[in-house]
């Protein structure tokens, strides 16, 4: 079963992004799931969504504890205390931010923030890629696909029906382009591992 | 000081001997008559407190709430719907641990719509978080209300004093009214260390996280674990003072060695008690009378049911679908305590049928007829409709 | 967890009723959330983009309007010493850019610059921030002109030994051929001798070329600073006709200032656009001159013009006094021909005429068959003046003024600087002032061996970037005037305000980019995200923004009446 | 870049704090939205009330985001009961500390859903029996702590989640209930309405609620970024416009007659008003229907300017033009 541990700001689609990855999921006919972090924060505040995929049922209720990915739609998340919390030690976190990995790590390590020497980071600038195709700062489809294309989980051919469930038009034409910008920006399949790891 | 005087006055004078500040009520039936009791008592300048006739019960519980919150020794009175519409309030002042005494005059609720007592109204908020103490008669009524509030403030949990509506409130008789120093001497003056203040401005009524929710609630739960102790030294410090008790958490009389027994709350039992000593009953029996049903004292009911073999549980109460209430709760109080009495709960007295002495004969008589663990024993068959019976009412 | 698993002390643990302690909420570091964060940024003032000599006027005005007279001086003088002269003589192209002008009446600035300049001579105030560190370096200004007093003032403000040189017996420059009614001398005086009280060492009638030689002062001083200004008269001749008697505009207000009295003429034509030939003009009609033009080609001054054509680049607001006063100014006239009898002007041919700016080159056209005749008893040339080659022909080359590196050397040159008239892009007192005030800096850069990047010209905050709704239209400051019959004489015409309204006025400055201190951002933060600090010793800001709370809203920016706030990305 | 201005790094905030030239009744680290018109109406409020007062704050986004246990964001004793229950909770307070001889000030808190709606029955029974509360409704128009809801004050054409605007639909049918007449109708001493958008008013307005003895009541504008659908930044901005626009007009009622109002100096269109926000967008598209329902809107604030006499005859320093003209150095926000 892989789990993933989505940290965003209320406000900014993260669960959306959520109800994304799991149904791209249904539509390679796994087995997923997708819920928030039930709770009454407000919009900007730090939230977390979680996704289980897996090819067997799914029977858990719990929230996600010790997830092997981290997809965090900003940079600032990684200051959060919580969110590096229980994260495996060989996993692998997924950052929208326009600053390489090596200098995230660094700049985190200087105001103190450890994140595992094993955990793998990969960034990319979503918010930008946003801004230019949507006019607004929503980084779901680029982040999304990114990781997709950076874990092999699921195609990026499944993540854009899943949004075409949601969106039509215009909105679906820029997303789709967007789901394939992200995945064009990261090393295909350099965090594959089997569905079962 | 004895005094001719129907329950209701009886409990707005000794709600008065304890000073509460504020009183808040909401008038319905069979409850007005103690509101009204005590508003001439304050017009008379006989108490001193605010008395707001608020709009409706919700907000008579929300006042008090807000008086007692903010250190007011306060009181409030309803029943059956008024009850019911207060429930959320109640629960939210147990929750806020907030120190209010509430007299219910037991009514059943509607529908069928009836202003006939029975127990429905309080056991349906059983849960709310409230002590709940049933009174069997007028004199402990008083005796109850006052120890109401010493409990109630020493525990920081609400007290509902539970008298029969009608049976109880209605009915005037002779009572011992104790002396204001007796009960001065008894109920120091109101103090809540949350007290709304700006010396200490706490936040009250927070939202609380998975993370802590469990633990507030044992936190609650842990309290009621106190309150039985203060149920006891109440009643037996009052009866220091008054020379009477009222039960402590439950009475055993009767035929203390008798092998069946039964168990009523409220003023039934004092039928009960009169069958047996006018010898109606037939045979031995041991009689019960529960007060504290809230906190349940299920080591006191475990010692009460001691070489029992057969003990009738009467309720005035229905969980429709499922059966009487106290039954179920003494059932599993008594589960597993080595070889328990044989249980039969019969529901009684409903929406204010007349539960007559004789009716405990019939009930001891029925235990030789292998009676089913719950059923209706003052039930008319007859009035129930034939399987033929159309459904539809007639055009 | 389990029934039977005593577990240790939580840090938190729960409480009766669920109750909270006050103000707890503090450790909850809501500027977690932040993606942007606001800025207190002081961005240019269009009225500081627009001032030649660099003030910051919203500083001052501001000083000035929460009574804090001296500090608003101070402020002022940190970057003009000579505020009671240009308060007067200055066109003020603050007030033409000030974006008051685009909701109500821009704000009245040269009267609060006016009536700081003489609050302080009144009130004897000498100039801050002298009493700095002194250096070894001495420096050499040539000319006691506005540039060369400036320059050799803010020298002194960084420490530097000054010898300043002065062809003439006084110091003031140019500025002492302005007429008393529009400055009187008295001003002029009080706030040179101020400057030359800084510790500098003056030494008048020094002329560069005549007295001292460039190399002497190269030798001499670790930098030269050139301000000589422009001395000497342009060739006026019509048709190489020229009368005996021909007076040079400028050589006659020299005249008037020194000697006290100028030739009768009854009628007198003036010819050029500029303040030397409004301002002897107006001389003229106060000293008996019946008849008084001027004639120009070019347009009168302040006006929309739609072809581009050149306009009279003599002060607006003069021009028009001179109007009223009764001078008669032809404008888009040329003089075609001078009527002589014997060596004496007895008349002049006019023509019409006109001068169109080409891309930076000015062309003058005139039209044969519009010719008229006008009588006059003289005709007096005002058209400029040139740079007196002599002691700077080396500068010069075949120039006729400096020419100037961006580092504010002379060309070809390292250790000699110039600023004022003698450069390009002179003209008005405070230009000058200015160009002293560069050339301190680029002095200073140069001795210190710092590098100055090359000062590109600020701009300045826009309108769209302050929030009106905070304002309110308020009557202006109207500057009190002498008018007609009380505007013979050589009195002053516009008196300095008082001080009441002074400071009302400079109340109505939107202080375009600089902090209001109005509190609307510490009002109107919903996360209380914004601590005043005004009146706390050691904070020399008024609010400070509290990071650990700040949600980055964007609300103080957008509420900032002035744009004073800016919304930045998160480092 | 570098931070421009940021805090230098002398200072100490939590000293800085300390002495804030003014009352901090909610403290920083709340959890409420950017750009919380609520929490910074709330925060006006008790700056003027000043420390001696306890509030009882009914459910909804004010009691959820300062009171996330163990925090809290409240530095006066204050009290969270219920959703419908804040002036009955705030009436027993007030007789509690009238019987106990106390002076402190009583101030209910709610939002429009529990004032509006399933809060006015215990509103208008503690306006009856004349408690000394001040009852504040903030009104940001909507459910919004259950995630935008319509609700009895819902302006007329809103879109809400309730009140979707569809194919059929142009955001909620009914019309804001105008609840100040309803409370006017109650004879009590002193109600007012007031923006956030204009402190300086809103602040003089509880005052004055707090100088009269009895009830009095404030209906509070404050806009949801969220459930309002605008950026952020523009709280205050919207705000000025709903007044200015006619649509929440700036009230004062003694003993039920209005005695003073906030004239609008330069009356906006309401598309102004509707263009920054979400919930008013599906009013601007290019369809009968819709340029229908926008001119009911424009209707809606006409009759209120008439209605009220809102419009000024000349400038002035209390209209909406002048009422928060800035003045330097502050304290003009009394």
């Amino acid at each position: 079963m892989v789990e993933i541990r989505i940290h965003g700001r209320g406000g900014q689609g993260n669960v959306l992004a959520a109800y994304l990855l799991a149904t791209a999921a249904f539509f390679e006919e796994k087995f997923s799931q997708a819920f928030p972090s039930f709770g009454a924060e407000r919009r900007g505040a730090p939230i977390t969504a979680f996704v289980r995929i897996d090819s067997t049922p799914i029977l858990r209720r719990s929230q996600v504890t010790s997830p092997r990915y981290l997809i965090l739609a900003d940079d600032g998340l990684l200051r959060v205390p919580e969110t590096l919390s229980g994260l495996s030690p060989e996993g692998a976190i997924l950052v929208n931010s326009p600053h390489a990995p090596e200098d995230l790590r660094k700049h985190l390590e200087e105001e103190g923030v450890s994140v595992g020497p094993h955990v793998r980071i990969a960034t990319i600038p979503a918010t930008r890629l946003a801004l230019e195709a949507l006019g607004r700062p929503i980084p779901n489809a680029p982040l999304l696909s990114a990781f997709l294309s950076l874990t092999g989980t699921l195609s990026t051919e499944s993540l854009g029906r899943a949004f075409a469930e949601r969106f039509s038009g215009d909105l679906l034409a820029k997303n789709l382009a967007l789901v394939s910008s992200g995945a064009s920006l990261v090393a295909a399949n350099l965090w594959k591992e089997p569905i079962h790891a | 000081m004895r005094e001719a005087l129907e329950g209701s006055q009886a409990i707005a004078r000794a709600v008065a001997l304890c000073r509460p500040q504020v009183v808040a009520a909401y008038p319905i039936t069979p409850q007005t008559h103690i509101v009204e009791a005590l508003a001439r008592l304050i017009a008379d300048d006989l108490l001193e407190a605010e008395l707001v006739s608020v709009e409706s019960e919700f907000s008579a519980a929300s006042v008090v709430l807000g008086a007692a919150s903010a250190g007011s020794r306060s009181y409030t009175a309803s029943a059956s719907q008024g009850i019911l519409l207060m429930s959320e309030v109640l629960y939210n002042i147990s929750g806020l641990r907030v120190p209010v005494v509430l007299t219910c005059a037991n009514r059943a609720v509607s529908s069928p719509v009836s202003i006939w007592n029975d127990h429905q109204d309080s056991m349906a908020v059983r849960d709310s978080g409230w002590i709940q103490l049933y009174c069997a008669d007028n004199q402990e009524a008083v005796d109850t209300t006052i120890q109401a509030f010493r409990i109630s403030e020493r525990t920081e949990l609400p007290v509902m004093v539970c008298v029969d509506g009608f049976t109880l409130t209605h009915t005037l008789e002779p009572i011992d009214l104790p002396e204001a120093g007796q009960v001065d001497a008894f109920l120091p003056p109101f103090r809540f260390s949350r007290s709304l203040s700006t010396a200490r401005p706490l936040t009250q009524g927070t939202l609380v996280s998975p993370e802590f929710f469990t633990e507030m609630r044992a936190l609650q739960h842990g309290a009621f674990a106190l309150a039985e102790q203060e149920i006891l030294a109440a009643d037996r410090d009052f009866a220091g003072l008054v020379g009477r008790d009222s039960g402590g958490f439950l009475r055993v009389e009767g035929d203390r060695e008798a092998e069946v027994a039964i168990l009523a709350m409220g003023s039934v039992y004092g039928t009960l008690k009169d069958a047996h000593r006018s010898g109606l009953l037939g045979r031995p029996v041991r009689l019960l009378c529960l007060r504290a049903f809230r906190p349940f004292p299920a080591g006191a009911i475990r010692e009460a049911a001691e070489g029992l073999s057969d003990l009738i549980i009467l309720d005035r109460s229905l969980s429709p679908g499922s059966g009487g209430i106290v039954a179920h709760e003494i059932r599993s109080a008594l589960y597993g305590s080595g070889k328990g009495p044989r249980i039969v709960n019969f529901a009684v007295g409903l929406g204010g049928r007349n539960v007559p002495g004789e009716i405990f004969r019939e009930m001891l008589e029925a235990l030789e007829k292998d009676p089913p663990a719950f059923s209706f024993f003052d039930l008319d068959s007859g009035k129930l409709p034939l399987p033929s019976d159309s459904v539809m009412p007639p055009s | 967890m389990g029934i039977d698993k005593e577990r240790p002390a939580s840090s938190v643990r729960v409480n009766a009723g669920g109750f909270a302690l006050p103000g707890t909420s503090r450790m909850n570091h809501t500027g977690s959330w932040r993606l942007e964060r606001p800025l207190y940024v002081t961005s240019p003032s269009p009225c500081h983009g627009a001032c030649p000599a660099h003030e910051e006027i919203p500083v001052y005005l501001d000083h000035l309007a929460m009574d804090r007279p001296r500090q608003a001086w101070e402020a002022l003088v940190a970057a003009n010493p000579l505020p009671a002269v240009t308060g007067r003589v200055c066109p003020h192209p603050c007030e033409t850019a000030c974006h008051r002008g685009s909701y109500d009446t821009a704000v009245s600035i040269h009267s609060a610059e006016r009536f700081l300049g003489d609050m302080a001579l009144r009130e004897g105030w000498p100039y801050p921030g002298l009493d700095g560190d002194q250096r070894e370096e001495a420096v050499a200004v040539v000319g006691a002109g506005p540039s060369g007093l400036s320059c050799a003032y803010h020298l002194r403000r960084v420490g530097y030994r000054v010898t300043l040189f002065e062809a003439l017996p006084e110091a003031g420059g140019t500025c002492r051929i302005i007429p008393d009614y529009r400055l009187p001398a008295e001003i002029l005086s009080r706030e040179v001798e101020r400057i030359l009280a800084t510790g500098i060492d003056f030494r008048p009638g020094q002329k560069l070329g005549r007295e001292i030689s460039l190399e002497e002062l190269e030798e001499g001083f670790s930098a030269v600073f050139l301000a000589p200004g422009r001395q000497k008269n342009r060739i006026y001749s019509v048709d190489h006709a020229l009368p005996g008697d021909l007076h040079h505009g400028l050589d006659l207000l020299w005249e008037w200032r020194n000697v006290g009295s100028l030739p009768r003429w009854d009628r007198a034509v003036v010819v050029g656009g500029g303040n030397t030939a409004v301002d002897l003009a107006r001389t003229l009609l106060r000293t008996g001159s019946r008849e008084v033009h001027v004639v120009t080609d070019e347009e009168l001054p302040g006006l929309p013009s739609p072809t581009g054509r050149g306009a009279m680049p003599a002060i607006a607001r003069e021009v028009a006094m001179a109007l009223e006063e009764g001078v008669r100014i032809h404008t888009g006239r040329r003089i075609g021909r001078l009527i002589l009898r014997e060596e004496r002007v007895i008349a002049v041919e006019l023509l019409h005429a006109l001068k169109e700016i080409e891309g930076q080159t000015p062309v003058h056209r005139a039209f044969s068959g519009t010719e008229t005749i006008l009588e006059t008893d003289a005709v007096i040339p005002a058209v400029g003046q040139e740079v007196d080659p002599a002691g700077i022909e080396r500068l010069l080359g075949n120039r006729t003024f400096l020419s100037l590196l961006p580092t504010g050397q002379v060309e070809g040159e390292t250790r000699i600087f110039a600023g004022g008239d003698a450069c390009p892009g002179g003209g008005i007192v405070s230009q000058a002032v200015g160009s002293g005030h560069h050339g301190a800096r680029r002095i200073d850069a140069l001795l210190r061996q710092k590098t100055l990047s090359p000062e590109s010209p600020p701009s300045p905050i826009p309108f769209t970037s302050l929030n009106l709704a905070y304002f309110e239209e308020r009557p202006a400051y109207v500057p009190r005037e002498r008018h007609g019959e009380a505007r013979t004489g050589f009195s002053e015409i516009e008196t300095t305000g008082p001080a009441d309204e002074i400071r009302t006025e400079a109340d109505r400055c939107f202080s375009c980019g600089h902090c209001l201190e109005c509190d609307n951002c510490w009002t109107l933060c919903p996360d209380g995200a914004v601590l005043r600090t005004a009146g706390i010793p050691g904070i020399p800001v008024p609010y400070v923004f509290d990071y650990d709370y700040c949600k980055g809203c964007g609300l103080c920016a957008q509420e900032c009446p002035s744009g004073h706030i800016r919304m930045s990305p998160e480092p | 870049m570098t931070p421009i201005g940021s805090r230098p790094p002398s200072v100490d905030t939590t000293a800085l704090r300390k002495v804030q030239p003014r009352f901090s009744g909610i403290e920083s680290g709340h959890g409420a939205c950017q750009g919380c018109g609520q929490a910074l109406a709330a925060r006006l409020v008790l700056e003027a009330a000043g420390p001696d007062v306890i509030v009882a704050n009914a459910t909804g986004c004010l009691e959820i985001f300062t009171t996330p246990w163990p925090q809290s964001a409240w530095t006066v004793p204050w009290i969270h009961s219920l959703f419908e229950n804040a002036a009955a909770v705030a009436a027993g307070i007030e007789v509690a500390l009238r019987a106990q001889g106390r002076t402190t000030r009583v101030l209910a808190f709610a939002g429009d859903g529990g004032t509006f709606d399933i809060g006015f029955q215990a509103l208008s029974g503690m306006l009856e029996r004349n408690h000394d509360v001040l009852f504040v409704c903030f009104d940001n128009e909507a459910y919004m702590n259950t995630g935008v809801q319509r609700s009895g004050s819902t302006p007329h054409g809103a879109w809400t989640n309730t009140s979707p605007a569809g194919r059929v639909r142009q955001g909620k049918r009914h019309f804001k209930k105008d609840l100040l007449a309803i409370i006017a109708a109650h004879g009590i001493p002193y109600a007012a309405t007031a923006s956030v958008a204009y402190p300086s008013d809103l602040r003089a307005k509880v005052r004055r609620a707090l100088d009269v003895s009895g009830p009095s009541f404030l209906l509070l504008h404050s806009p949801c970024p969220l459930g309002w659908g605008h950026d952020s930044a523009l709280t205050i901005s919207v705000d000025r416009l709903a007044v200015e626009t006619g649509l929440f007009p700036i009230l004062e009622m003694e003993r039920g007659h209005v005695v003073g109002s906030m004239k609008i100096r330069n009356p906006r269109p309401v598309h102004e008003y509707a263009l920054p926000q979400f919930r008013f967008r599906h009013l601007l598209a290019e369809t009968p229907e819709a340029r229908e329902e926008l001119e009911h809107l424009q209707a809606l604030a006409d009759a209120n300017i008439e209605r009220y006499g809102l419009l000024s005859d000349a400038p002035g320093p209390r209209d909406s033009g002048g009422a928060d003209t800035v003045r330097r150095g502050g304290s003009r926000w009394g």
